[in-house]
């Protein structure tokens, strides 16, 4: 069987380019941002043309979007609902408050950065970011998908105990299943 | 023999949930025997950040407060600051504001229409009324520059004057959405299954309806009258001319009709306002808001959202920085103990659709 | 052996051909429903698109044996039973391997897959699924009666079990089935949005409700099997439907033209219908459903 | 003016003559405040719902005045008749002191009160109900007391991206400006 580079590099692309034109986006709005997501999918904007569509639940999803600051007792629930999604998975994260805090910047109960905690493929800014600004959002993570360079998954693989410690730090009652795969 | 009963989860993550959070369910067969609803998933801490920034640092977060109609918040606050303060407010802010509370209205329900209908299963209905919601959204960004966060209503007036030919704009949006709702009317009221889905489910009990704190569409869909925007008038609600209604029934389809009767009374006061709006200046300008103090004292305003009365508890120390600002929002008894009541004994089909009815929205209960 | 050879051969062209047509309406509804709703929507190839994608994931899911296998069984149901109706009436390929007692196996066979399904979700331990099951389960004694009714009508109209006797039937007498025996095709009509499981009937896996029921738990291949399996079953119910009902097809494209106006039925219908309770769908399917049924066989007997 | 406060004044004479008042004030129409001793808030309460026929519990709020080292409790009645929002205010220490229960006069102070007990540490005698309401897993003092500094906490626990401390600088200078204007934005951004 000829495993070479060639070849491997065609299933890639054709992997790259199915999993770039059809993003199952989870349906969990985590904050305020999910009060664009309605506009985003619907009449005006139709992110469906781009293949993003809803998922139910976190076994068929790709994306996980996080719509904005993350309570800590929200931070537990998306921790395991990313765990519980299947790889390849992405994450886009939406508004300000994601990157810095943005207006919660010093509040006791939300996260300042994201990306301490989870792997981050996108940042959308933005109080609130416009749909069009969330369909940018959705190109750049297909292009880097195309381009092979979305790999936070395997980045929380490869770093999973740093990840963890920063989870631990704010979870104090760490009651979940470890994450296998 | 008794059925064994199961714990289910609706939310976080569920795709019939209305915002952020869970609702905890004792199911026995396809009934609910009890229901908890459990919040904080978008707690903020909103009060404590308010004690830290000062009185117009305040207001930019306020909006934020409740994300589908944000400007009732931003209004209630302003009230509470002038009402401590003794500002006046130009009459023409006034108009501009009870506009954009209602444009904030017509928006919030579009909004409903496709909730409660996209809960129900009907996919075509959200798509049409969110996709029209933008054009309410156009306006708002022509007059205040942003689609959700307005942050417009401020004390002493408004922040900016209405744009050129925002009149005109706004009437033809006004044409057009009445066009449209009548065939949301074709697609959704008309449709005999989801009258039968509508009908009979999560009644609330009229004579319990007041005491148990019952507010807005879902008090009058119980038959009682009862409107901040006549009970306690604010703005320029006592000039204007609108019906508020009141229907017997107390289900969800009586609630459905009343937002049906109301969108079409929210797009009349818009024309109204537009029509009477007085010239002159539009607002009352504030010192250094670094310097801005407010003599101590407190003050309890509500409005009327489109989810129900909205009010504010706000307390001056005297300092440039607000003491207390207590929020509380409809959902903050529509979305615990009101739906722990409603949901007993309904089938988990309707869970959702109660919700969405009731129109609970998870970051007022939290702040 | 020539013979063994071409029925081999026609096997596999059918299921390719159910595939991709199968996948194809799938995506025209996609299309279709986006433009009732004012949107462009996504391409007709979408679908495929998101079967390649599923499969490319990696799947870290084990809930059990079962879990595992209820695609695969679903799957396998989907193509027995397409091995069963003859695609088109008279072509080379495409007849496949009906017998003289071919309805009432294929009755059995396309309740079959459900089970798997139904055995598979209900291992998942996932509440939703298992309250997905249930009313998938009731939901089919809903309008297995009504369609079961049509069917048997018709046998005993025409005195014949086979697929191929019907359509030989239709094709002899000129006339479809639809107007000789206009009750029956009336009751399998009103009961078919039930088999589609779209809306009104979309409450085995309502999202607003049950997250996606019983397929909540399947990411990944799985998922992607059943949505193969999906549209090759939907292919399967409409070539039947038209055999049955519409006097068959001699060529592809008479098949295309004429499951694909039959297909819009269900899809039509659920782009502005919100959805039944469990127990409206059921009251449903026992009003006139059954009571066109009842007629069909009174008329088929007497 | 004082034809028009009439209920209102009526409402308090017959609160004053039932009740012995700290103290109690027309604030506007259709507002009227009456603080109270916290013994005496179950039999206010009552007669307000019963006798007044106040039977709507609008609001529950409570305010830390950490200089005196009381909580300010806030009970917000409103009479559909009257259209008279009635405030009752009772203090109660920080330490050491509760308040009496009332969700068993109307079923939703009950998540009023948890809330108050959750984010003020303020116990309520003979409150059932889940001791978290919206926190989960807090071990610090109940956030919503002043002496809780807020950003000390987020400066432990969270991270800050590299650039956030800006903001602070633009603050002073805001503030170092005497006797100057605010800049006149409702006018600048105007568009015409």
């Amino acid at each position: 069987m000829a495993y070479d580079n060639n070849s491997q590099k065609i299933v890639d692309y054709i992997q790259n380019f199915a999993r770039k034109h059809s993003l199952f986006v989870l349906a969990y709005g985590t904050g305020c941002g999910a009060i664009e997501i309605p506009p985003t999918m619907t009449s005006r904007y139709d992110a469906e043309r781009f293949g993003i569509r809803g998922a139910a639940t976190p076994r068929q999803a790709d994306v996980l979007l996080i719509t904005g600051y993350l309570a800590t007792k929200t931070l537990k629930r998306v921790i395991r609902t990313y765990e519980q999604m299947q790889d390849p998975k992405y994450v886009i994260a939406f508004g300000s408050c994601t990157i810095n805090g943005g207006m919660y910047w010093d509040s006791y109960n939300t996260i300042n950065m994201l990306d301490k905690y989870i792997p981050v493929d996108v940042y959308i800014n933005g109080c609130m970011p416009r749909p069009e600004a969330v369909i940018s959002g959705f190109v750049k993570l297909q292009d880097e998908i195309q381009a092979g360079r979305a790999d936070g998954w395997k980045k929380y693989q490869d770093n999973l105990e740093e990840y963890r410690a920063n989870q631990k730090k704010i979870i104090k009652n760490w009651t979940m299943p470890d994450f296998n795969w | 023999m008794r059925e064994k009963s199961t714990t289910l989860y609706i939310g976080p993550q569920h795709p019939g949930i209305t915002g952020n959070m869970m609702v905890k369910l004792q199911v026995e067969g396809d009934t609910v025997v009890k229901a908890e609803t459990h919040v904080g998933y978008l707690h903020r801490g909103f009060e404590k950040l308010m004690e830290r920034r000062n009185w117009l640092q305040s207001f930019t977060i306020v909006c934020r407060i409740c994300v589908p109609e944000p400007d009732p918040n931003e209004e209630n606050y302003a009230r509470a600051v002038e009402e401590i303060e003794g500002r006046e407010v130009p009459e023409r802010a006034k108009y501009i504001r009870v506009m954009t509370l209602e444009l904030a209205r017509i928006a919030s329900y579009l909004l409903w229409y496709g909730g409660q209908a996209g809960s129900a299963g009907l996919y075509t209905m959200p798509q049409w009324s969110v996709g029209d919601r933008n054009y309410i959204l156009d306006l708002f960004e022509d007059l205040t520059g942003g689609r959700i966060y307005h942050m417009y209503i401020w004390p002493g007036g408004v922040r900016r004057d209405l744009p050129k030919g925002f009149k005109d704009k706004a009437l033809k949006t006004m044409d057009y959405l009445e066009k449209r709702i009548d065939e949301y009317d074709k697609l959704l009221f008309e449709n005999s299954i989801f009258q039968k889905r509508a009908k009979g489910v999560g009644i609330i009990d009229k004579n319990k309806a007041i005491e148990w704190g019952v507010v807005g569409a879902p008090l009058r869909g119980c038959g009682i009258k009862s409107d901040v925007r006549i009970d306690d008038p604010y703005e320029v609600y006592d000039k204007l001319d609108f019906e508020v209604p009141a229907m017997e029934g107390g289900d969800v389809w009586t609630r459905a009709l009343i937002r049906r009767f109301e969108i079409r009374q929210s797009i009349n006061i818009v024309r109204q306002t537009l029509e009477k709006m007085p010239g002159g200046e539009f607002y009352n300008k504030i010192p250094n808001p670094m310097k801005w103090k407010i003599p101590a004292g407190d003050a309890y305003v509500k409005t009327e959202s489109a989810r129900g009365e909205f009010a504010y508890y706000v307390v001056s120390d005297g300092t440039n920085k607000p003491r207390r600002v207590h929020v509380k929002g409809p959902a903050y008894v529509h979305g615990v103990t009101l739906l722990e009541n409603l949901l007993v004994g309904e089938n988990i089909s309707d869970v959702s659709f109660i919700m969405n009815s009731l129109g609970t929205c998870p970051p007022e209960i939290e702040r | 052996m020539e013979d063994i050879g071409y029925k081999i051969f026609g096997a596999f062209l059918t299921t390719v051909l159910a595939f991709v047509v199968g996948m194809f309406y799938g995506g025209f509804r996609r299309k279709i429903i986006a433009r009732i709703q004012n949107r462009v929507g996504p391409p007709v190839y979408q679908n495929f698109l998101d079967v390649m994608k599923l499969l490319s994931k990696k799947t870290a899911v084990h809930h059990g044996i079962m879990q595992q296998l209820a695609p695969l069984w679903l799957i396998t149901m989907s193509i027995v039973t397409l091995m069963f109706i003859p695609v088109l009436k008279d072509g080379l390929f495409f007849t496949n391997l009906n017998f003289s007692g071919d309805i009432i196996f294929l009755l059995y066979m396309m309740v079959f897959g459900s089970l798997g399904m139904a055995l598979g979700a209900g291992q998942t331990g996932n509440p939703n699924s298992a309250i997905g099951v249930t009313r998938g389960l009731i939901q089919m004694v809903g309008f297995e009666i009504p369609w079961i009714m049509a069917l048997v009508a018709l046998m005993v109209q025409y005195k014949t079990t086979s697929v191929t006797g019907l359509l030989d039937i239709q094709s002899q007498s000129g006339t479809w089935m639809m107007f000789s025996s206009p009750f029956a095709f009336i009751a399998a009509l009103l009961a078919m949005p039930g088999m589609f499981r779209y809306s009104p009937f979309d409450i085995v896996g309502a999202p607003a409700e049950l997250a996606s029921g019983p397929v909540s738990e399947f990411g990944g291949k799985y998922l992607s099997l059943m949505m193969t399996s999906g549209s090759i079953f939907a292919f399967v119910k409409l070539t039947l439907i038209v055999d049955l009902f519409l006097g068959g097809a001699s060529n592809l494209i008479e098949l295309v033209i004429k499951t694909f106006i039959l297909y819009m039925y269900p899809v039509l219908w659920g782009a502005i219908s919100p959805r039944f309770r469990t127990e409206q769908a059921v009251k449903y399917f026992w009003g006139w459903p059954l009571f066109f049924g009842v007629i069909a066989l009174a008329f088929a007997t007497f | 003016m004082t034809d028009t406060l009439n209920k209102e004044n009526k409402l308090l004479e017959v609160l004053k003559e039932e009740f012995k008042l700290l103290s109690g004030k027309v604030k506007r129409s259709r507002r009227v405040e009456v603080v109270i001793e916290n013994e005496q808030i179950i039999p206010i309460l009552l007669f307000a719902k019963e006798r007044l026929n106040y039977i709507h519990f609008s609001h529950m709020s409570c305010v830390d005045w950490i200089e005196e080292g009381k909580f300010e409790v806030i009970y917000i009645l409103w009479s559909p008749e009257e259209k008279i929002n009635l405030l009752i205010k009772t203090k109660v220490a920080r330490e050491g002191e509760d308040l009496p229960n009332i969700d068993f006069i109307w079923r939703q102070a009950n998540t009023y009160e948890r809330e108050i007990r959750e984010m003020y540490g303020l116990p309520f005698d003979g409150l059932v109900g889940r001791e978290e309401f919206i926190l989960e897993d807090w071990d610090e003092i109940p956030p919503m007391r002043r002496d809780f500094i807020t950003n000390e906490y987020v400066s432990e626990t969270y991270f800050e991206r590299e650039g956030r401390e800006d903001a602070k600088d633009v603050r002073e200078q805001i503030l170092g400006r005497t006797d100057e204007k605010l800049p006149d934005f409702a006018k600048k951004y105007s568009r015409d």
